[in-house]
């Protein structure tokens, strides 16, 4: 398609580019872990729900942990993510220990938001992060927003956030990307194009290939990159995250990744071909990432155990402490609507 | 006759339409291939062809928007919004556009919008609000709320066949929890007409959706005070028959409003004031109201539970009012 | 003191709030050079700059959502709707981020959006609709409705330093027909409490906006039957001041409301039932409401002036219920 | 900007070409009469306005009369329109005589709302007119609607709506011409570039200076054309809506114009720099086909004349109809809120 080739003339090509920064070891190891520290808690949440633990449906990011992983890695302890429900790997690497997810699963007062709402619906201003509503693309006008109040208050910080290849269908990505554009905010988007918006192929959401497209009706640059990668990911954002910072204006990223299983924990995603899968099975993020980590030399296997089976352990025990939670008090149902 | 769960009565009654009339057309995120997140029009697209039953992209003004400007064209459409929480994103060509065209040149949107509504599932703020009461103060607009599998059968019919934009508010906690008689013929239940569901003499009890299951076993509980309770299902919101309503309290002479949605604000404030106008001289006692607590829907079992109306709450707000 | 219109009154009390504090700032289309569609912000470029009176793109919810955003970094945004009418385009950003943050997980947004609102001006069903009801039913979100120069500098400040999303409805038709002493000083007025604007002890009349004053003509038409009305200006819709409310219906055991929106689902219809619920035994007569008629707002000024309420209808109402 | 010179490769020249197929001497006539129809209505509208006879606002489209016309003249009698305020024009070319707006804007009895709506929101189902509301954009899904309502009823129709440089910030924009995309809908956008939102310059509403780069991000083609030049505006309509006829879907045009008087009456557009108006005013669309008119001696000096006078009579005679029309009943008020 022509619209396709003329894009490609101006977007980062998609094959994952040699590091353009050296990462310290203890850097490469973090990533690793956070990238672990996400599936674990997934698979926790996933069997959790098998066990009709969780009240209401569950939600997980397996296949695009490289993504949230990358991208939250690149950022500074200032700068406010709007995570979306794909996005627990970026809510981690902020430091929000496991057991917040798994007690506000649960519905319990420990969680963070007290049993108010459910799964990664959550946020906490002392590290940045709004949270995310179920209707999509709120967070681009609102982190767009976060942006603006950076850029009065001079702080030179960046704000960014995720959206899906469904979600960027819903008007709020055009009006915030376009008001984040004109106003030159200190803005990231990072378009997850994982394949499906629940049952919707991307091929049925838009007729171009490529979203990043897109950024050249804003006139901000865009770029795509292996969202399997947890490195081009993270140079990609970090890339943009410096141009924000230095007052060039938003960028958009796309990030080219597939969701491993259904919508939710209760879609068997049958309307997902298997060679589909299989393709993306072996662009594992994770698998790829060790193969990189051996081979550079960077962990030895026994190091990726050994981190394996610290996350293990405390997800055992982020499970614990949310099982072992107390709910909240039904009364306490009406607090909170007004802030004081 | 049939007995089906509610879910199908939808699902049956909206395709028995899409047979009969060649102008009606479903369309919405997920309807067609997947069945629709609750599987709504499941086989829909089998037998309709994807012209008739349409995979949306993800954008709820567009797809009320596109209804809209079909519907003008002649065609009557059926959209499905995900959960009814998301039509806060057609909110705009909805109320504008959609409920105003008639009134300003006279050009009939006969389109409706399905609108999985209401908790009880833990599905938390986003996945179970009950929006009704916004679109109550919108001109131009019918709602209708089924309370059982005949009603929501009956109710679907009468909404595509209306020539003004319907929203059609299905409860998903009725979906597979009530199943009923549901003739495999045609029929129809019109709008804005309500049902005495249970007959009574002494207290008024005036509801709709999913509190009409918990009212029910409420008046059953005031049997055992001797007090007899008439139950009035109202199914459609917009407009709501006020004749039965009045009817009813003129001759109970108490009256009580159940509803799942938040108190303030909801459509039981504008039922209790056109009581208190239209019976003030029938009144023996404050009309009652029952409803969830003026917060968003929160997650947790216990908050969910404290938020909302059920059996014993209602029951003690009747046995209070029986006692006044 | 200074004798100045609504419109300036409003103009002055954000002005001086963006002078107090650095925190404070407008967006909107057109608020920048051209000072506002109603030139509510004339002058606030020139003296706070652009980085504090931002000419935004058009579009909606883009404002309300980034307003959002700069609250919970800790700024006090003031948004201005050009119209009242078009936060239709910003609801879903409104009521499902801006109003359920600071419940979910505690977060505040402290945030004002202005809106014009009203009919009265022949501006047609797009320029002219009163959307506070709408509102009513969303909780986390407050409300407030000026009807004088003095409450809308007071409340224009109260709005800026709450910590909640403020909707401050500014009635456009009263922005250059009503003048009134303001204090040159800092005051403000709290959210929440309503005023009595004439004491009387036969009828209480609820009203607010740009309904007050006509309703205080219809009091003293009243006046030549001997029939004394005390005229309750609500100043704030959510929360309103359900207190000031019954005091004054125990007193004079007769109740009306009077509002600009239209009649089904209006805030009548809530502040009606309260009355009914909590003063039942003090009334001697129905409540009753006068508001607008069930209809988009119509152009054509016999068909506006048709809809809307005014003295007369007011004062006849009144009588009705001084005669019941 | 690279975005532009990017679009730029995939977008029509805007300099007029051309014309790419023959117009007869009665089209070529009838395109002179409607503009001159267009402009006579529009000075009728802002004289009666300062007369103080209209109750609410007055909306004039001077300098973009070749745009209505020369794209609404495009179409055939069964396609749909959806026009803006500024699309008069376009209206007149449907049929609607100009009475009709007159009555409307003094809100008679007469007027096709019957006093409901003002000055030229109104529709007519028979001409295939959808009123439009004030709400920017609302139009495009809706229009799209029409467009998918054609396709199932296999009717070889096509709608066509207009939007500003403005209304293309919003987000049923962006949403609207994506579905109208991805279902190939036989649905025309045209985007008038008019310089201004009220007193927003366009360089505030986008960083790209031509809008039609957008359209590749919805995999559509975009065309630029000179807005003030009737033919070239016919011409690219024209072959947008054959393509949409034949099933090729949807196309943006841009149409690069200008607001020669203020937003509204009310408004003196004092925020427009002299020069930009002096620019423009030279591009004069109506004087700018006169002299096309003369030089391919299609029509000779009396023939405009005579067309102008024909205009003035019967705007004279549109004036007296609406005058002399009765106001609605109050009563009226109450009637039509739901069709039966
Ligand atoms: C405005 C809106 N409409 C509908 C939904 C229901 N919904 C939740 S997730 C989803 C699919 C999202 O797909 P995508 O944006 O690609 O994100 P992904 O799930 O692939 O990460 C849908 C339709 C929603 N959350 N918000
Ligand atoms: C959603 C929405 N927001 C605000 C307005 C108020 N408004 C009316 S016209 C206008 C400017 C429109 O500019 P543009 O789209 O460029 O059209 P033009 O007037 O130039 O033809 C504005 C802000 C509106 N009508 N709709
Ligand atoms: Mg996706
Ligand atoms: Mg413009």
């Amino acid at each position: 398609m022509a619209e396709s080739t003329a894009a490609k003339k101006n977007i980062t090509n998609r094959k994952p580019k040699v590091l353009k920064r050296k990462l310290s070891k203890k850097q490469l190891t973090e990533l690793y872990y956070y990238m672990i520290l996400n599936r674990a808690l997934d698979d926790r949440i996933s069997s959790l729900y098998k066990q009709g633990k969780f009240h209401g449906g569950a939600f997980v990011s397996r296949g695009q942990e490289a993504t949230s992983v990358g991208s939250a890695y690149a950022l500074e302890k200032g700068d406010v993510i709007g995570p979306m429900i794909r996005n627990s790997g970026a809510v981690l690497v902020r430091g929000v220990p496991p057991h917040e997810f798994l007690a506000n699963y649960l519905g319990k007062k420990t969680g963070p938001t007290h049993g108010k709402d459910g799964n990664s619906h959550f946020g906490d201003l002392k590290r940045n992060i709004f949270a995310p509503v179920s209707m999509l693309g709120v967070l681009i006008p609102v982190c767009a927003g976060a942006a603006l109040a950076f850029r009065i208050k001079k702080e030179p910080n960046v704000a960014l956030t995720w959206i899906g290849d469904g979600g960027a269908s819903i008007g709020d990505f055009h009006e915030g990307l376009n008001f984040a554009a004109v106003m030159k905010l200190p803005f990231v988007l990072i378009l997850e194009n994982n394949g499906y918006a629940y049952s919707t192929p991307t091929s049925k959401q838009s007729l171009v290939e490529d979203f990043v497209v897109r950024a050249q009706g804003y006139g901000i640059p865009g770029e795509i990159v292996d969202g399997n990668d947890v490195l081009a990911v993270y140079d990609v954002t970090k890339r943009a995250v410096e141009r924000a910072r230095k007052g060039e204006g938003p960028t958009l990223i796309e990030a080219k990744t597939f969701r491993m299983k259904g919508h939710a924990e209760h879609d068997d995603a049958s309307y997902v071909p298997k060679k589909t899968i299989d393709y993306w099975q072996k662009r594992d993020p994770i698998a790829n990432y060790e193969k990189y980590l051996l081979k550079e030399k960077v962990l030895a296997k026994k190091d990726l155990a050994e981190i394996q089976s610290t996350v293990a352990k405390e997800i055992d025990a982020a499970q614990t402490f949310a099982e072992e939670s107390p709910l909240p008090l039904a009364e306490e149902a009406e607090q909170g609507v007004y802030a004081s | 006759m049939s007995n089906i769960t509610y879910i199908e009565a939808i699902s049956k009654g909206l395709r028995e339409e899409m047979q009969r009339d060649e102008s009606v057309f479903c369309l919405g995120e997920d309807i067609g291939a997947y069945g629709g997140a609750f599987k709504v029009t499941k086989g829909f697209i089998e037998e309709f062809g994807e012209e008739r039953v349409i995979d949306t992209i993800l954008a709820e003004a567009a797809i009320v928007g596109v209804s809209i400007g079909a519907a003008l064209m002649g065609l009557r459409p059926v959209a499905e919004m995900q959960f009814a929480d998301f039509i806060s994103n057609g909110w705009n060509q909805l109320v504008n556009m959609g409920a105003k065209t008639h009134y300003r040149w006279g050009a009939a949107v006969p389109m409706v919008i399905r609108l999985p509504s209401g908790g009880g599932l833990h599905a938390g703020p986003f996945h179970s609000q009950n929006p009704e009461a916004w679109f109550f103060h919108v001109p131009g607009l019918k709602l209708v709320a089924p309370s059982t599998p005949y009603d929501a059968k009956g109710l679907i019919k009468s909404a595509v066949r209306d020539n003004n934009p319907v929203l059609y508010f299905e409860h998903k906690y009725l979906y597979r929890h009530v199943k009923g008689e549901v003739p495999d013929d045609d029929y129809t239940i019109p709008i804005g007409k309500g049902e005495i569901k249970r007959a009574g003499k002494d207290i008024t009890l005036i509801t709709y959706g999913s509190m009409v299951q918990f009212s029910l076993e409420a008046a059953e509980n005031l049997t055992e005070l001797g007090v007899e309770v008439e139950v009035l299902d109202l199914r459609s919101l917009l407009p709501f028959d006020k004749e039965m309503i009045l009817a009813s309290v003129r001759k109970t002479n108490r009256a009580m409003i159940v509803h799942e949605a938040t108190l303030t604000g909801g459509i039981g404030g504008e039922i209790s004031a056109c009581i208190t106008q239209d019976a003030f001289e029938y009144l023996d006692a404050p009309v009652k109201r029952v409803a969830s607590i003026d917060t968003p829907v929160p997650y947790s079992p216990p908050l969910e539970t404290y938020f909302m109306p059920n059996t014993e709450k209602i029951t003690s707000a009747l046995t209070e009012l029986a006692e006044y």
